[in-house]
């Protein structure tokens, strides 16, 4: 009938006057994030790390960039090489996660921050440094073992190299 | 479940219909001459045992020494498809046989396959490039396309 | 006496408020009436193919979710089922009823998307829109719970899912299937009784069967056009034989329909996801697949039941560890070619209503 | 010697006693300034707080818009500048007033400057006549309506001029639709604001109000209904706003203005709810008259009340189609005015000066008219609906070429 469903509408958009808006004002209030987050502090664990470069390889667009040479802790069982550099431009991350993926040794993991920007491209750069003072929060993206702990990565605790094994 | 034609089963159906068109088949695809490829999806469309009405996808494979057109075909009211493919020897200019005639269908993705391939289709109402810019040089999905130095 | 017009040629040009994306309508008026269409795309043009034929097969997985930007899942299911068809490998159980679950999750975010800015285009000053992205945002809540990204998720692996489903991703998914009836009828009493709705959308842009049928049309958009074709029911993929569900259809093929039925379309995805959940028991989510999955020589082609249409992948292999040939049959592109069967003699609001009702998605159609 | 005119004759108005003070007046020596300047301070004095005071409310009335159109999308609205967003409307003013002015080129000059100023003189002339309180207001013309009904058509020649010299086709595509759909609604309008006419028995406002023992609505109802649609139509508020359509013409005639051109067409068509529901109030609903609560107070409330209404109207419905539009206006207002003015003027004819019992029949009677009109014409457009046939396309012959007009 002409007009019942236009006011029908219009009690519709007036019953929504009287809820709460689901706005959330960003930078006072958080959005909760989800512990499987990917975001970009990555976490990334010299110790473990043995210069393997799989992750390199198995980025899409080959961000990551690691110069080793051998000389690591124990060279006989050619077990780690030295690291000298190890960045990843996340001014070309599209934040997949493949590289946390491809690590065999559970080195190297997203992180749960957003807020990264910066007003040079180059800043965007992660430097080895950087990564290795970086309070270490590691999404539990494909990493059971911290899923199995419960662990939060916005609220919880670092984890140290040793925590974070299968 | 859309059961899928044996090449065999469609080969013998189209080969008496135009003798001297199927070139080869396996478990589940037909080789077909380019030239006749017109013919053929007239008769795989009209042809009330196939009545294959519905055009999934035209694509082109370049496998260096010729250009594979392949056409998915599903027809809706006995749910089967058929995969028809033609093998275009030499790179310079593989022409075949536009199908807009037949499905309204193939028309944008024909002028795709022109513009990124460059297989040239005789009969279509206005092959344009239909993703690249009209002066663009070469067909960039080639396998030997080179990118023009930056 | 015949009065002179002239007819105005306009650029409905890549920049406009409603072309949902970069896309550009060369449009011959006279007055308000359309006398000629040119659609005019490619502005979104990345080269995936081209780009596939360099990647491992797991790596063109975050590709495909950067092809129709919102329902990233579908494509992921779309690709992951043609290489698994390629290389013989089948998921386990659970695996595919995750998949089905998240597949129709994605399917409610579009057809969301799609009457939001649907109504948009009426001119109902984007209230229908923010209701649509308030539900929206809820779901995309429950996608970052289960992969941590909530637009380009690259959830699927060849041969399952990478990861099982947190415990409290089920708390919140039984939520969400409560309160969202409540909420789609909330949309249907706002929209689909209103008379400046129904007289602007119903008999403009009408979509015969036939020329659906000849112009090989999918979706929603086909079966709003009283065909009765849907990949889920012919060619079921996964466990869509295990779950029962109808396919809505319209009668007439003109914009109101196509509207009723994605909101039908929205009530069945929610019966699937219940009986999914019901249906759903423990056990591994991903076969056993090296990293670098290598499928036999040969081409397969898989498709899927996508939000835009059927969603095909046609993929060659040589035997190596990328495809050697990735086709992507795009619903969006080929539903374009109808676009200007149904404009022709249309008004200008009718255009804009036309084309907001056909949900297409320009990554999906430049690829 | 006498003045030459004396603009306040009513002796205890509140202007006389103002026209009075600056009358004795005098400085530079010249003992009692001469007349008409006295009048001129006098009127510019009270025309300029009520242009401020409604520029101010509009400004106002902005922030309100924007926060309950915000609420009624389940949003917050303006909330960053000051507290609760306050500071937005000056915030936006300033912006506005700072922003390149920028004039693209092949544009006609002087006529691309001159629409926003035509643009914005019809909205504040409506507030000349209109009676804000018991005896406050500008000038008791006795032909207030006719002024109003011949200032509300202003626009349509400032929005043809921005249409035409802006240069940009989707801006003549939004001229057009605009110059057609005010036109063909000012006869609706007319017709619904006779109606009121013949019962008030006077042209101007004041005498309207007061004669409105029972608030017109009540006896009007098929004229209030018409007369909310022609002035939505005239000021392109929702149903009605294809001028602007943003989905459809960018920003229809001002895409091609930016700065405080582009703010002067803004303030206008945020000035003219204002003026309508002024308009509405004085016509329908007793103007300032209300018991307990002084006069003012009445008439703002009743302007928020139905400036809200409006507001809810624009924040749910969709927009109609041009030719729908027309079809409206000529096939569906139209005769349901003349019926309307047929009833009434029966009526008026029956009881010469009815008494209240009189007054509630004729109510009645209206009511009846109004709720089958709106059925028997809703019955009549839902099959029409339905049995819409598609527009067969268009053969044209070359594109350049003649074309038969159907």
């Amino acid at each position: 009938m002409y007009g019942l469903g236009i006011a029908k509408g219009l009690s519709v958009t007036f019953r929504n006057l009287f809820r709460k808006p689901s706005t959330i004002q960003y930078p006072e209030e958080a959005v909760p994030q989800a512990p499987r987050f990917r975001g970009e502090e990555f976490a990334w664990y010299e110790e473990r790390c043995t210069g393997c470069a799989s992750c390199a390889k198995f980025c899409p667009l080959g961000i990551i960039k690691i110069v080793t040479h051998p000389g690591g802790i124990d060279v006989q069982e050619g077990q780690s090489y030295a690291i000298d550099v190890f960045d990843i431009d996340l001014g070309r991350c599209m934040f997949c996660g493949l590289c946390v993926e491809a690590c065999p040794y559970d080195a190297l993991f997203m992180g749960s921050g957003f807020e990264r920007s910066t007003y040079r491209r180059d800043d965007l750069v992660i430097p080895i440094d950087e990564l290795r003072q970086a309070e270490k929060h590691p999404s539990t993206w494909f990493r059971p073992q911290l899923e199995a702990k419960e662990y939060r990565p916005q609220t919880g605790q670092p984890l140290s190299w040793e925590e974070v094994g299968r | 479940m859309t059961t899928v034609l044996a090449g065999d089963v469609i080969a013998r159906l189209v080969e008496d219909f135009i003798p001297g068109s199927v070139k080869e088949w396996n478990a589940s695809d037909v080789w077909v001459k380019p030239e006749s490829i017109l013919e053929v999806c007239t008769f795989l469309k009209t042809d009330t045992a196939l009545g294959c009405d519905y055009l999934i996808s035209v694509s082109a494979v370049d496998y260096i020494e010729y250009f594979e057109m392949v056409y998915h075909l599903v027809s809706m009211s006995n749910n089967h498809s058929v995969v028809l493919k033609a093998k275009c020897l030499g790179r310079e200019d593989p022409t075949v046989p536009s199908i807009t005639s037949l499905w309204q269908g193939a028309d944008f993705q024909e002028r795709e396959v022109y513009d990124l391939m460059g297989v040239k289709f005789s009969g279509h109402p206005n092959l344009k490039r239909i993703m690249l810019w009209e002066g663009f040089p070469g067909h960039p999905q080639r396998k030997d396309y080179l990118e023009p130095p930056r | 006496m015949p009065i002179r017009t002239e007819p105005v040629t306009i650029n409905l040009g890549p920049q406009h408020p409603s072309t949902h994306g970069v896309f550009r309508m060369r449009i011959t008026f006279d007055g308000e009436i359309i006398l000629d269409v040119e659609p005019v795309f490619g502005y979104l043009h990345r080269g995936s193919e081209k780009l596939a034929e360099e990647r491992t097969y797991t790596q063109v997985i975050t590709l495909t979710d950067r092809l129709d930007y919102v329902s990233s899942m579908s494509n992921n299911l779309a690709y992951v089922l043609a290489v698994e068809k390629l290389a013989g490998i089948n998921p386990p159980e659970r695996a595919m009823y995750i998949r089905v679950i998240v597949a129709e999750l994605q399917r409610i975010v579009s057809h969301l998307v799609a009457t939001g800015f649907f109504l948009n285009d009426l001119g109902a000053l984007a209230t229908p829109l923010m209701y649509c992205f308030r539900e929206r945002e809820k779901i995309l809540d429950l996608f970052e719970m289960l992969c941590g990204a909530r637009i380009t998720l690259s959830y699927m692996r060849v041969g399952g899912v990478f990861q099982d489903a947190p415990p409290d991703f089920w708390h919140s998914l039984r939520d969400f299937l409560n309160y969202m009836p409540g909420y789609i009828d909330e949309y249907e009493t706002l929209i689909t009784g209103n008379e400046i709705m129904l007289i602007r959308t119903k008999g403009t842009g009408i979509l015969s069967g036939e020329t659906a049928i000849n112009s090989s049309i999918s979706g929603p958009i086909l079966r709003a056009s009283g065909v009765n074709w849907d990949l889920r029911k012919t060619d079921p993929y996964d466990v869509y034989d295990r779950v029962d569900f109808d396919v809505p259809q319209g009668t007439v093929g003109d914009n109101y329909d196509r509207y009723l039925t994605r909101v039908a379309e929205m009530r069945q995805s929610l019966r699937i996801i219940e009986q999914c959940v019901d249906q759903i028991e423990e056990g591994p989510v991903r076969a056993e697949v090296p990293a670098l999955v290598r499928p036999p020589i040969g081409d397969a082609y898989g498709h899927v039941e996508g939000p835009k249409g059927e969603l095909g992948f046609y993929i060659v292999s040589d035997g190596s560890i990328a495809p050697y040939r990735f086709k992507i049959r795009s619903p969006s592109l080929i539903n374009l070619s109808a676009l200007r069967g149904m404009l022709l003699g249309s008004k200008l609001a009718d255009m804009i209503v036309t084309f907001g009702s056909m949900d297409i998605n320009m990554g999906e159609v430049d690829r | 010697m006498e003045p030459i005119y004396v603009p306040f004759r009513e002796a205890n108005s509140f202007y006389r006693n103002l026209y009075d003070l600056f009358a004795e007046w005098s400085f530079w020596g010249v003992s009692p300034i001469p007349d008409w300047l006295a009048y001129f301070l006098a009127g510019f004095l009270i025309v300029f707080t009520v242009v401020n005071t409604v520029v101010i409310v509009t400004t106002i009335g902005t922030w309100v818009e924007r926060r309950l159109i915000g609420r009624f999308q389940s949003r917050v609205g303006p909330n960053r500048w000051g507290p609760w967003g306050l500071a937005t409307p000056i915030a936006d003013a300033v912006k506005l007033l700072s922003k390149e002015d920028t004039r693209p080129e092949g544009v006609d000059g002087w006529v691309f400057n001159l629409a926003p100023l035509v643009f914005i003189v019809s909205p504040l002339l409506v507030f000349a006549v209109i009676p804000f309180g018991e005896g406050t207001y500008i000038a008791n013309l006795n032909i207030g309506i006719l002024f109003i009904i011949a200032v509300t058509t202003a626009p349509t020649i400032a929005m043809f001029m921005a249409g035409w010299a802006s240069g940009n086709r989707y801006s003549l595509f939004g001229a057009m639709r605009g110059v057609a759909q005010l036109v063909s609604y000012e006869v609706p309008m007319v017709l619904s604001i006779v109606g009121v006419l013949l019962l008030s028995g006077s042209l101007s406002l004041v005498d309207i109000v007061e004669a409105q023992r029972i608030p017109f609505i009540v006896l009007q109802p098929l004229g209030f209904f018409i007369f909310l649609l022609a002035i939505s139509a005239e000021m392109n508020r929702s149903p009605f706003d294809i001028v602007e359509a943003d989905s459809e013409l960018v920003a229809g005639f001002h895409t091609e203005y930016s700065g405080m051109k582009w703010g002067t067409f803004q303030l206008a068509e945020f000035i003219a709810p204002f003026g309508a529901a002024a308009i509405i109030t004085t016509l329908f609903l007793k103007g300032w008259d209300g018991p307990l609560l002084p006069s003012h107070l009445w008439f703002f409330g009743k302007v928020c009340f139905v400036w809200f209404v409006l507001l809810w109207i624009r924040a749910t419905l969709p927009r109609l189609r041009v030719d729908q539009i027309m079809a409206l206006a000529w096939k569906f207002l139209f005769p349901l005015g003349i019926l309307n003015l047929f009833i009434t003027a029966a009526q008026v004819l029956v009881w010469e000066d009815p008494t209240t019992g009189q007054l509630w029949i004729m109510a009645g009677i209206n009511w009846a008219v109004a709720i089958a009109c709106l059925v028997g014409v809703s019955q009549l457009m839902s099959d029409k609906l339905s049995t819409r046939a598609p527009l067969a396309p268009v053969p044209v012959k070359g594109a350049r070429g003649l074309r038969e007009v159907r």
